[in-house]
């Protein structure tokens, strides 16, 4: 046996996102973010899409784009305080836009990548982010339930891959790409680097080849992935 | 092994598609391996950690940390991956498996699958079993067509406790290639040399018939 | 940043003992760590994915895929270790955390926190700061001890939204070193060159005052 | 900074384990199984131990020893099939035995190690692994809650380690190992190598040092770590 190819050409792997879709985009702030696969979701112009992501990158990046172009109808995120024109949109009735507590937006993914329903925890029960969601007890503690959350797509980026769609990724890039990487139909990869097989070592692997659907390399970065100078 | 259940593991391993993402179940299942091409594109993965199992090694070439979830000891191939048990059932629950092949005590006409317990005889629990038979894209069953006693395998309803209900895809054994069907058991293919009367005396449930003739395997 | 701020980072920064896993929230607290001796034997944690924080790094040195959670470029120290969002805060979350600083908008007299969103004016999302407020082992504010309007920010109950319930046990502001205790705010510390009266003044609570002396930081 | 140094002689550490302690017990089989952890716990003599591993070795090895001088209470873990002594010994009611599924008792560990009370799953929901576990819907379909698992402690076999307590496995030596490094009050690490701080660089790294407490550099490994000939 030997390990499937997944090479593909980006726009022909970005095509397979529908109107109306759930899209994940890995990243916090600027590492790690899938910056040119979201140019290519704006230029192939799906729009009504639920964006996941930790927040809204920077005005004049990465998900701003697609704000900026109107295309996202719900954004899942942490926090949005570097982007000026999402908590606009936000007060403006223009997007909806579901808060959760960082680590448990990690854990929802996670869930949905693991094949979970769900995780019962404590966190945020004493604050408004408890509205509206089921209480259960456990051990006699009260705790609520977080539904496991999957997309119709997630875009990810990764320092290196291998064909088969192993992937590793760089220093604080990593974040919430690898439980992304598991939590969607259809788990598209843009990768700095693609090793032929096994230039990976197992051990190196942070996402494993099975949960990745699609690998694209890109010829160069674009200034989005640079330093940020304030 | 025999001729019989050879040519049934041999004919299990054409289910496998390029691409496919398999987990091979302990005993009979593991052997399909033998059967794949060198060049069939698919990924080999066991629950205890490794997704692109390479060859089975001899113990004198063994790596004392790289085993498989039958405890022989293997290889990885360029591309392999560790990872640890969450992650590992993370990819079977969430869709990942494209298909795995199991060992069974008993199949139901409607798919139920006991593989896990035997109450006061055999009860070492189910290991990766419940969750490879609830979550596989595809469920195929590889085993004896009648148990040790010469008791169909194949019933109406399972008596032992379940493994998973609904699971089963598709039956092979050394005596025919059985799919589960809405209408239930459906014959597919027939092993070389018996008889349809063999195959329906030996199965505990209705068996639907193919139009024309039975192929055999 | 005026003196009486860098005098209460530097107290702040003698309550981190030898051994201790510490957060340090965006703002005052990061400032924090200028304050840690070389050889001070702790553990540093950033909620984007790194433990073993090393100093932030000029532009020039940066590497862009290594940042704070604020986004400043830093750097690793020999023993740090990379992981993903999940993990960073399973540690939060389970107890590994021994010690976060917090910034504040209001702290209430039993412990209550809100610092992350002023309804109608801004309201970005908490990040981290709930998981980081309910789990961390002890939890520091860091805050100027009114807001920019001179409205005091210890209060009797919070009226924005709670970032955490009875969360925060100790604060230092400008002003004071106030202890969270279950009889209310008890004065600890107060500012070189402010009297009591001043102090009394700027909070919006009943301060339960020691006995004898009050230490000056 | 530097980072604080969490070495200590192997005796001191596993002397923190009380009589009736819980004690997760990393390792698939023989890879990942704190054997020298197992025999120093033997010797100083613990008992009324609920053991939380996914296998009871094989006769002879690692948790057996345990079983074999009466030390063991309960076991809860996947599959004790290799381990004549442990069905005997459930069959006779002289130990109680908690079976879960296999990646159901990983999730279990790892949500107790991400401070999360429960998750819910529909595996096993047709099985008698059910029996007595709360049932919920999420999104109109039914699952389980399977409540987090923490233990006392949690005995580590790692290949590398470094003074902070980071650690590395080797191949499918990682299996419970990361999953029970997060998910105990006192969690200490037997490691065949202890590199100086840096020795492991911060990507490979499987468990941040945070988690663990005490990290037990081992002169050499006994028999038990050996290749199986059957």
């Amino acid at each position: 046996m030997k390990l499937p190819d997944k090479t593909v050409p980006m726009a022909e792997a970005v095509a397979r996102v529908q109107d109306g879709a759930t899209v994940m985009l890995g990243g916090f702030g600027v590492p790690g973010t899938p910056f040119l696969l979201i140019q290519e979701l704006l230029r192939q112009g799906a729009r009504d899409l639920t964006i996941v992501k930790n927040d809204a990158n920077e005005t004049g990046m990465g998900v701003d784009h697609l704000l900026a172009e109107g295309r996202v109808a719900k954004l899942i995120t942490t926090h949005i305080g570097l982007n000026a024109r999402a908590i606009e949109m936000m007060n403006d009735g223009r997007i909806e836009v579901e808060f959760c507590a960082q680590g448990i937006l990690a854990e929802r993914i996670r869930a949905g990548g693991a094949g979970l329903q769900a995780i019962v925890t404590d966190i945020g029960l004493d604050t408004e982010l408890a509205n509206g969601k089921a209480k259960v007890e456990v051990d006699g503690k009260p705790a609520m339930i977080e539904t496991a959350l999957r997309a119709d797509a997630a875009f990810i980026h990764a320092a290196k891959a291998d064909p088969f769609g192993n992937l590793g990724y760089a220093a604080t890039a990593r974040n919430f790409n690898p439980l992304m990487a598991m939590a969607a139909d259809l788990v598209i990869a843009e990768a700095e680097t693609v090793l032929p097989l096994g230039g990976l070592t197992p051990d190196e692997v942070h996402t494993p080849g099975p949960f990745v659907d699609h690998v694209v390399e890109l010829a160069e970065l674009s200034e989005e992935y640079d330093i940020v100078r304030r | 092994m025999s001729g019989a259940k050879e040519r049934m593991v041999a004919r299990a391993a054409r289910e496998i598609r390029p691409g496919m993402v398999v987990n091979l179940g302990i005993g009979l299942p593991t052997r399909v391996v033998n059967h794949l091409a060198a060049d069939m594109p698919v990924c080999l993965h066991t629950e205890n950690g490794l997704s692109g199992i390479g060859p089975t090694l001899p113990i004198d070439q063994a790596d004392r940390n790289l085993i498989d979830a039958g405890g022989a000891y293997v290889s990885t191939v360029p591309g392999s991956a560790f990872f640890d048990s969450a992650a590992s059932f993370a990819l079977v629950r969430s869709g990942r498996l494209d298909m795995t092949m199991l060992g069974a005590f008993e199949v139901a006409q409607n798919g139920d699958l006991a593989n896990w317990k035997i109450p006061g005889r055999f009860s070492p629990g189910a290991g990766g079993a419940i969750e490879l038979a609830q979550k596989a894209r595809r469920v195929l069953v590889l085993s004896t067509h009648t148990d040790r006693k010469g008791n169909p395998k194949l019933i109406e309803n399972c008596t032992l406790p379940l493994t998973a209900r609904g699971c089963v895809d598709r039956i092979f054994t050394d005596m025919a290639v059985i799919d589960v069907t809405p209408e239930g058991f459906a014959l597919r293919e027939i092993a070389e040399g018996l008889t349809l009367d063999d195959v329906i005396k030996a199965t505990g449930a209705p068996l639907t018939l193919p139009e024309g003739e039975i192929p055999v395997f």
